[in-house]
């Protein structure tokens, strides 16, 4: 049974710049932040929506129409009461002026109502199917009413002393050493949390992290936090638990980007060549550790609506160096941009660019800061890039945004930066987001699967394993599909 | 001439460190006939421990590359890169240190305000910098040594033609009516030669040292195999396989150690106040 | 005599390491001070005169030793005395004072500190002591306000006063010898007049036995109550002083002896219009707050065919006149013509035409020839840059050479395969290279040995006559000065205060400081 | 008072030198490909026009370049030195929060390399020749030639994972609650790696140095003169040859000790320092300009304090410098 008290010490990296969840969403200020912050819901390893401050909630018939009734007695960190003018102006103010993503969700908004203290109800415009999976903490964090309205809220002071309805409350950041949280005494969810206080680390160094782990400094080391060919030795060390649950959903998919609109990367069957070329077993199981699956298609495997019946890539470099020849393929160097996100993507990219040469392709990697890939791809100034995005469980929040022409954009790394474009591929995904009827989405969906896995407009590398490694004495830290993003609400230290 | 190379012998570092430097750069140069293929060659499993056969007697590394090989071809890029910097600097450092210190007064004052420009930022930052702006390659990385290393070259050039413009063979140049530029070229810098010989073959050392440490930070080129690289990405696994850092860093440390004997050698065998002595 | 000698050195020979020009500094070379008397050693440079001093001391340099022979001091042997025995000795028993004051004392140490170690070193005195005993001993060296001066750091005191620093040193502990290797050589002539003065003086005193190390005959002249001729590491002559001078027996020493310039009166050529006048030349140094007039308001004319001879104690702007005329300096005011047209504001290419007329010859041999350049190429790349055809320039290089007494094969030589003399003929040979018609010689044998100051003395009168040449002598030797010049310009804090004759200068000097330099002059004789 | 104006006219000139940096840096700096609103819009996983619009609006990046330059030039002149929206907070504030750190890593490492190298030079040059020279001598050189980054992870190898004798990175340990004589300890703890192989280096640059200093020194008339005054070797080499070979070290020393506070990057980022080296880095590739040109403008700045202080050093040590 649970016990309270106690600390957890847990790696975060990079540091994040703010704590302010409402300003900063990036990824480790949603592991940080989402425990002083909360989302209206949270989700399940199913990614099934489940109590958060909405303690229940209703969609009409028509999918236009959905009622969140609020928990009771929830307070601010401050003292202060909590009600639906928050949740009211958390979205429709605060939020619709700092979180693109959710504003993205805001166009689907017709209005947002609080009929009484416990109510909210937003009204659509046209039904919107993944519009149920937009509620937690890091797609739309609640932030107080009081501190905000009326202030500029960049600006605000109070954006350093970040203040919540969640768990723990915001107790001390050191830059570039630690963030401290202290337990919430007033939590609305009796009994919880159970820890006292949660140290973040800052160690920059992923094999200082390792060693941190090792020598006891820190016990929890949320995943991307040391290099997968740590894992294997740290997850052999006496009371330690690794976990792969927590990230369903976001079910990350990595790929090669192509660019679909120049060069010989704008032939399909150079493409296809590409995807026949990489060898994503090698890849998967000397750079990956083991970790993770290799995708059919665009949609991770956690997403719903992947087509399992689709038929898999096999490595065929033979196969790939036909259709290169195929393609017209004149020997031109391409550009491949990789993704700097640490020791293993550089690596992904010197076996890409060695896989491509066994089959003729001649590759030159671009090596570049986060700043540089960004802009490279911002401007679409790259043939290759490597990649991993995040698919909020549905293929409307997470998988059309890559793939839609509507979505072709210079400025973001984030859009259809391989500028594929088809009419079809973009109905059919309007199709899918535009009703609430799962089996409507369903066809739609897989029509879309079969067309885009023959035209490859990237190449899917891996559905990314992301391994939570903890001491096994800390239960209960991975319990949702959001894992550590609000992970301490529930965790306790076996004595 | 023959002098010259009967002081350099009497010093047996400088010995050492020719044979060792020779025996880098052979292999280096005969990377190509070594190890056919590139070094960027997944040809056996990740992870092969040294010393375990003669088909990788060095091991191979986290895809399975031979680290042998890696290692021939990482020294050609680091004894380039090291090279062409140091004639980088030279070429920026001997121009200005010679117009400062020949011409003097304004000349010499706002060069060296140049120069002090560039020795106030802190250089291995500076490195950084400019190397993460043009965008990590052999090209931006060779500059950005160049550019941060050529400050003391100049002062070295200025000091040393500020002292032989006294000399009484360049005034007598200048009454024999030859001009400035003759003048700095074929009277001066020559006999300056032998300080910035010894001061270049050390900065070819800390070139090598420069390119490692900004390939450490993955700030190398990531097209060519280079011993600063092959630490920095060993170092995610310096647990599992120690000869991954040990290799490259073993490699990093002799060439420089070579090169710094051989600085010194030079330095005692071209030294004038050691060659020349008048009672 | 029955007198035992103070040191005596017995069949010494030190071995140099291999590699060098010889075998040994010096070979069986027996010597004898004695209480009261001055010893000098006399030789050219090289001959191993600083070998034997340092001998004495302990103090021979890595790789030289003693090879065979003894150093017979107080009855004992010293040549194989160990380190802290040396020490001892040093400083109580033997005391040494070297060439360069101004690089003997430790420029961080305040001079009376550096006086009392001496005494902290044999354990003598009270610390409290000590600093008196230093202070009583400037005064007795005739430092200027000693009060103030045993506070000074070397750098704030001239060479004189430097040496005489030195001198107080050695003399601290009041030892029975004393070794002065060349210690006036750095110094002017009326310094070195003084420090002399003061060394004869103090050996009286106290009775010490002096062994005074030189290559001047003139100083050995004046001092010398025994000396010794060394040539190339062995002893050819010693003997009492008067005998040596007056009467040499070696062969060797008679050359040296008649190497020693005297001086000629010559008439005076007829006044021709001059060739180049000099107005009211001003050039002033600035270093700091200080400001040095080392050209002040000089105004002098040199005549077509005269040698005019500028002398002057250091530092009187004898050199800035001579660099001002061949245009290495601009002066700040004055101007200088040549035939009528101002020269001084010349400037580019028009300056560069104009510098044929007008060369050098530099005073240091070994400085001013480039050691990296053959002496085809330092004789020709003058003419060439004025236009002169390679071939042609080359034949005129080889002319030069036989003409200063060289063989053609020279060409393709380097400078340091040269003699100091040879080189500094080159040196006369590319001056001449552009047929100029006034030649600039700043102290030009100044840094050579006496014979072969006398060749090169004799080459340059011998070219002047056949070329025709005008030459401005600058010297600070008045002997060399009387021997070559027809007339005597004396310079004194940059302003010329005596311009005559040689024989007006010499006999009937004008100015008191006229007067003191031909005074201070060692060994300097005018027939009245 | 000639002192006085001396240092003014030093610290003028001082002066033009950073504010040239400061233009530079920033005219560099701006030339970086990678637009920080970009980067901050990819952080946040999404992005879309108003975003960047605002996220522009709000680092003044929508202003003309010469316009940024000119408000930014005009700030620090008011020692300001601007906003880090990355961090969100003012950049003077951060670098003050970083910079103890630094001062303290590259503070010990060059109090140690000092204090070592000199001491192991003046050990090598009194036994020139013998084998306890060769040794001193054959360590200097091989430290000199060994990458920092490599002696740095050997060292980690060694003293943390194998022995365990030391923490691998950190400043302190984090929520331990030490104060006072504990928490210096545990800090004293964490510094000791780093600065350890920081310092390696410069040990070894000042030992070979000190030697050459001390052998030439020795080879000067007025060694002769001390030796001549009968004085002991041991008088000899501390009095006369050690003071004036040190002169040459003060003036390196001077060079380094400013240099160090910029230069700790590798060791910083190694050992999870908390200081500004580590911060120029992370803000270099989160492009954020103003701090790593604040960055920039302290480590210049420092340089030319320790240049200020080595001349005065320099100046108590050598009488001829103070004269002047
Ligand atoms: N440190 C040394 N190592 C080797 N040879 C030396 C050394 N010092 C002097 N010699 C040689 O020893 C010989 C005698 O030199 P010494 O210094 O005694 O000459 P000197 O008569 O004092 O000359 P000078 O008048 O130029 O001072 C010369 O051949 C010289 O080249
Ligand atoms: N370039 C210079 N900078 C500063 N002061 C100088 C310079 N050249 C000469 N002086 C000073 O000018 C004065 C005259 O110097 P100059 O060289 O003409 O004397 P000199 O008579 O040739 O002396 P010496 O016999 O020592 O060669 C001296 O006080 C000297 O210090
Ligand atoms: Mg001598
Ligand atoms: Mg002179």
């Amino acid at each position: 049974d649970p016990v309270a008290g106690g600390r957890a010490n847990v790696v975060i990296q990079p540091e994040p710049p703010s704590l302010m969840l409402g300003l900063v969403q990036n990824a480790p200020a949603q592991q940080v932040a989402g425990n002083i912050y909360e989302g209206l819901l949270r989700y399940d390893t199913k990614l099934n929506p489940m109590p958060s401050l909405a303690k229940s909630w209703e969609v009409s018939d028509d999918g236009l129409t959905y009622t969140f009734h609020l928990q009771s007695g929830v307070t601010w960190h401050d003292g202060q009461p909590f009600s639906a003018d928050d949740v009211v102006f958390s979205a429709d103010v605060f939020l619709r002026k700092t979180h693109p993503r959710f504003r993205a969700v805001l166009d689907h908004v017709e209005s947002i109502t609080a009929p009484d203290a416990g109510t909210v109800v937003f009204r659509l415009k046209s039904p919107f199917g993944p519009f149920l999976n937009s509620f937690e903490v890091g797609s739309m964090p609640i932030v107080p009413k009081h501190i905000y309205e009326g202030t500029d809220f960049a600006t605000n002071p109070a954006n350093n002393t970040p203040i919540g309805t969640g768990p723990f409350k915001f107790a001390e950041w050191v830059k570039g050493s630690y963030i401290k949280l202290v337990k919430n005494p007033d939590y609305w969810d009796q009994g919880k949390p159970y820890l006292d206080e949660v140290y973040w680390h800052v160690i920059p160094d992923a094999a200082s992290r390792a060693v941190a782990y090792e020598t006891g400094q820190v016990d929890i080391l949320p995943a991307g936090s040391i290099e997968n060919f740590d894992i294997d030795r740290v997850k052999a060390l006496p009371n330690t638990c690794i976990t792969q649950s927590g990230w369903e959903f976001f079910g990350p998919q990595s790929w090669v980007w192509l660019n679909n609109r120049q060069g010989p990367t704008a032939s399909k069957e150079f493409r296809q060549a590409i995807l026949y070329a990489l060898d994503r077993e090698f890849i998967r199981d000397s750079l990956f550790n083991g970790l993770g699956q290799i995708p059919n298609g665009p949609f991770a495997g956690s997403t719903r609506y992947n087509d399992t019946d689709l038929k898999p890539w096999p490595y065929d470099p033979e196969k790939a160096k036909a259709l290169v020849k195929a393609s017209g393929y004149k020997g031109e160097v391409l550009k491949l941009v990789p993704m700097p996100y640490g020791e293993t993507w550089m690596r992904l990219a010197e076996v890409i660019k060695q896989n491509l040469a066994d089959v003729g392709i001649k590759v030159e990697i671009v090596s570049t800061d986060v700043a540089g890939w960004n802009q490279h791809l911002s401007d679409w100034d790259y043939d290759l890039s490597t990649t991993y995005l995040y698919q909020y469980g549905d293929p409307a929040l997470g998988v059309s945004r890559s793939y839609v022409s509507g979505n072709i954009k210079k400025g973001s790394p984030w859009n259809n930066v391989e500028g594929y474009s088809n009419p079809k591929v973009d109905a059919l995904f309007d199709t899918g987001a535009g009703t609430v009827d799962p089996a409507e989405r369903k066809a739609a969906y897989d029509a879309v699967q079969k067309i885009l896995v023959d035209e490859v407009p990237n190449a899917w590398l891996l559905d990314m394993g992301m391994p939570t490694i903890s001491r096994c004495s800390v239960k209960d830290l991975v319990t949702t599909g959001i894992g550590l993003n609000d992970g301490f609400k529930n965790a306790w230290i076996q004595k | 001439m023959k002098d010259f190379w009967h002081r350099f012998r009497a010093n047996k570092g400088g010995i050492i460190g020719l044979a060792l430097l020779a025996a880098i750069v052979a292999v280096a140069l005969l990377a190509p006939l070594l190890f056919p293929g590139n070094p960027w060659k997944m040809v056996a499993r990740p992870f092969v421990p040294p010393f375990e056969g003669m088909k990788f007697p060095l091991g191979t590394d986290t895809v399975g590359r031979n680290v042998a090989a890696g290692l021939a071809y990482g020294g050609r890029v680091s004894l380039l890169v090291g090279l062409v910097s140091t004639l980088a600097a030279l070429l920026i450092g001997i121009p200005v240190g010679a117009l400062a210190g020949y011409f003097g007064g304004r000349i010499d004052d706002l060069l060296m305000r140049v120069t002090e420009f560039f020795q106030t930022v802190p250089s291995f930052a500076l490195a950084i910098v400019i190397v993460a702006i043009f965008q990590p390659s052999v090209v931006s990385i060779t500059l950005a040594i160049g550019i941060v290393s050529w400050p003391p070259v100049a002062r070295l050039v200025r000091g040393e033609v500020m002292s032989l413009r006294q000399r009484e063979y360049i005034e007598a140049a200048i009454l024999q009516g030859l001009s400035t530029p003759a003048i700095i070229l074929r009277q001066i810098l020559p006999n300056a030669v032998s300080p910035i010989i010894v001061m270049a073959s050390l900065m070819v050392a800390s070139a090598i040292l420069l390119e490692s440490s900004l390939s450490f930070l993955g700030l190398g080129d990531p097209n060519l195999m280079s011993w600063g690289y092959m630490i920095g990405a060993a170092r995610t696994v310096i647990r599992q396989a120690w000869w991954l850092s040990l290799f490259p860093g073993v490699a990093i440390v002799l060439t420089v150690l070579a090169l710094n004997l051989i600085g010194e050698s030079l330095n005692d065998a071209l030294n004038p106040r050691l060659s020349r002595r008048r009672s | 005599m029955d007198i035992e000698p103070t040191l005596s050195i017995e069949h010494l020979t030190v071995d140099l390491p291999e590699g060098a020009d010889r075998p040994h500094a010096i070979r069986d070379v027996s010597l004898q001070l004695w209480p009261g008397r001055t010893l000098c050693i006399v030789g050219e440079s090289g001959s191993g005169k600083s070998m034997s001093a340092n001998a004495v001391m302990g103090l021979l340099p890595k790789g030289v030793s003693v090879g065979a022979g003894r150093i017979l001091f107080g009855g004992r042997d010293i040549t194989h005395l160990s380190e802290a025995q040396y020490q001892e000795l040093r400083g109580q028993g033997i005391a040494m004072i070297f060439q360069e004051p101004m690089t003997a004392l430790n420029p961080l140490m305040r001079i009376g500190a550096q006086i009392a170690e001496v005494f902290e070193a044999h354990g003598r005195l009270a610390p409290a002591e000590r600093a008196a005993r230093a202070l009583q001993l400037l005064r007795e060296v005739g430092i200027p306000d000693p009060e103030r001066a045993q506070f000074a750091y070397p750098f704030q005191l001239s060479g004189g006063q430097r040496q005489r620093v030195v001198i107080a040193m050695a003399l601290a502990l009041e030892p029975r010898v004393l070794i002065a290797d060349e210690p006036t050589t750095a110094l002017d002539v009326t310094t070195q007049a003084q420090i002399l003065r003061l060394i004869k003086d103090l050996q009286t005193r106290h009775g010490m036995a002096v062994m005074f190390v030189t290559h001047d005959f003139g100083v050995v002249s004046e001092i010398a109550d025994d000396v010794a001729v060394i040539e190339l590491g062995e002893l050819v002559e010693q003997g009492p002083a008067e005998k040596v001078l007056k009467a040499p027996d070696h062969p060797y020493t008679r050359r040296l002896i008649a190497a020693i310039p005297t001086v000629e009166f010559r008439d005076e050529p007829a006044r021709e219009e001059p060739l180049l006048r000099v107005r009211d030349l001003v050039k002033e140094f600035r270093t700091g707050a200080r400001v040095v007039k080392a050209s002040d308001h000089v105004t002098l004319d040199l005549m077509r065919g005269e040698t005019l001879g500028i002398v002057g104690e250091s530092g009187s702007g004898k050199s800035t006149l001579g660099r001002a005329i061949v245009q290495l300096v601009t002066p700040d005011s004055g101007t200088i013509e040549m035939d009528g047209k101002d020269i001084s504001h010349l400037r580019g290419a028009a300056l560069r035409a104009h510098r044929k007329r007008i060369q050098m010859i530099f005073q240091d041999p070994y400085a001013s020839l480039n050691p990296r350049a053959r002496i085809g190429r330092i004789l020709t790349e003058g003419p060439i840059a004025h236009g002169r055809p390679r071939a042609e320039a080359e034949a005129r290089a080889r002319e030069l050479l036989s003409l200063v007494g060289l063989k053609a094969s020279a060409m393709e030589r380097f400078p340091h395969e040269f003699s100091g003399g040879q080189r500094q003929r080159i040196g006369i040979a590319r001056a001449l290279a552009l047929e100029p018609e006034i030649i600039v010689a700043d102290e030009a044998v100044s840094a050579l040995d006496v014979s072969v100051q006398a060749q090169v003395l004799d080459l340059l009168e011998d070219l002047k006559q056949r070329l025709g040449l005008t030459l401005l002598f600058v010297t600070h030797d008045l002997r060399v000065a009387g021997k070559i010049c027809d007339r005597i310009a004396v310079m004194q804090k940059g302003r010329v205060v005596e311009l005559g004759s040689v024989e007006q200068v010499f006999r009937a000097p004008r100015e008191a400081y006229t007067r003191s330099l031909l005074d201070a002059a060692p060994g300097l004789e005018v027939q009245p | 008072m000639k002192i006085a104006t001396r240092i003014a006219a030093r610290l003028a000139k001082a002066a033009v030198v950073l504010l040239a940096i400061l233009v530079l840096n920033f005219l560099l700096i701006h030339a970086a490909p990678g637009d920080p609103a970009v980067v901050m819009a990819g952080e946040a996983g999404a992005t879309d026009d108003v975003f960047l619009a605002q996220l522009r609006e709000k680092f003044g990046l929508d202003q003309p370049l010469y316009m940024q330059l000119g408000k930014y030039v005009w700030d620090v002149l008011h020692l300001d030195l601007g906003f880090s929206y990355r961090q969100q907070m003012p950049v003077f504030d951060l670098l003050m929060d970083r910079l103890p750190a630094t001062l303290l890593l590259t503070g010990s490492a060059f109090a140690v390399s000092l204090i070592l190298g000199v001491a192991a030079g003046v050990l090598a040059a009194s036994r020139v020749g013998k084998w306890s020279d060769t040794l001193i001598s054959t360590v200097a050189l091989l430290f000199y030639a060994t990458p920092l980054f490599w002696a740095a992870l050997m060292g980690v190898l060694l003293f943390s994972v194998v022995l365990g004798w030391l923490p691998p990175f950190g400043y302190e340990t984090v929520g331990s609650g030490f104060t006072g004589i504990r928490r210096a300890l545990d800090i004293a703890q964490h510094l000791a790696l780093p600065a350890l192989s920081l310092g390696l280096f410069f040990m070894a640059v000042y030992s070979r140095m000190t030697r050459a200093s001390m052998l030439e020194v020795a080879q000067l008339d007025f060694v002769k003169t001390a030796r001549a005054k009968g004085l002991s070797r041991a008088v000899i080499e501390r009095r006369h040859i050690l003071r004036n070979a040190l002169l040459p070290i003060v003036t390196l020393a001077g060079l380094q000790a400013g240099q160090l506070v910029g230069g700790a990057v590798l060791t910083e980022t190694v050992f999870a320092w908390p200081g500004i080296g580590r911060l120029m880095f992370e803000a270099l590739t989160q492009r954020d300009y103003n701090v790593l040109l604040g960055v920039f403008f302290v480590s210049a700045a420092m340089v030319i304090v320790f240049n200020l202080i080595t001349d005065l050093i320099y100046g108590i040590v050598d009488p001829r410098i103070r004269a002047q």
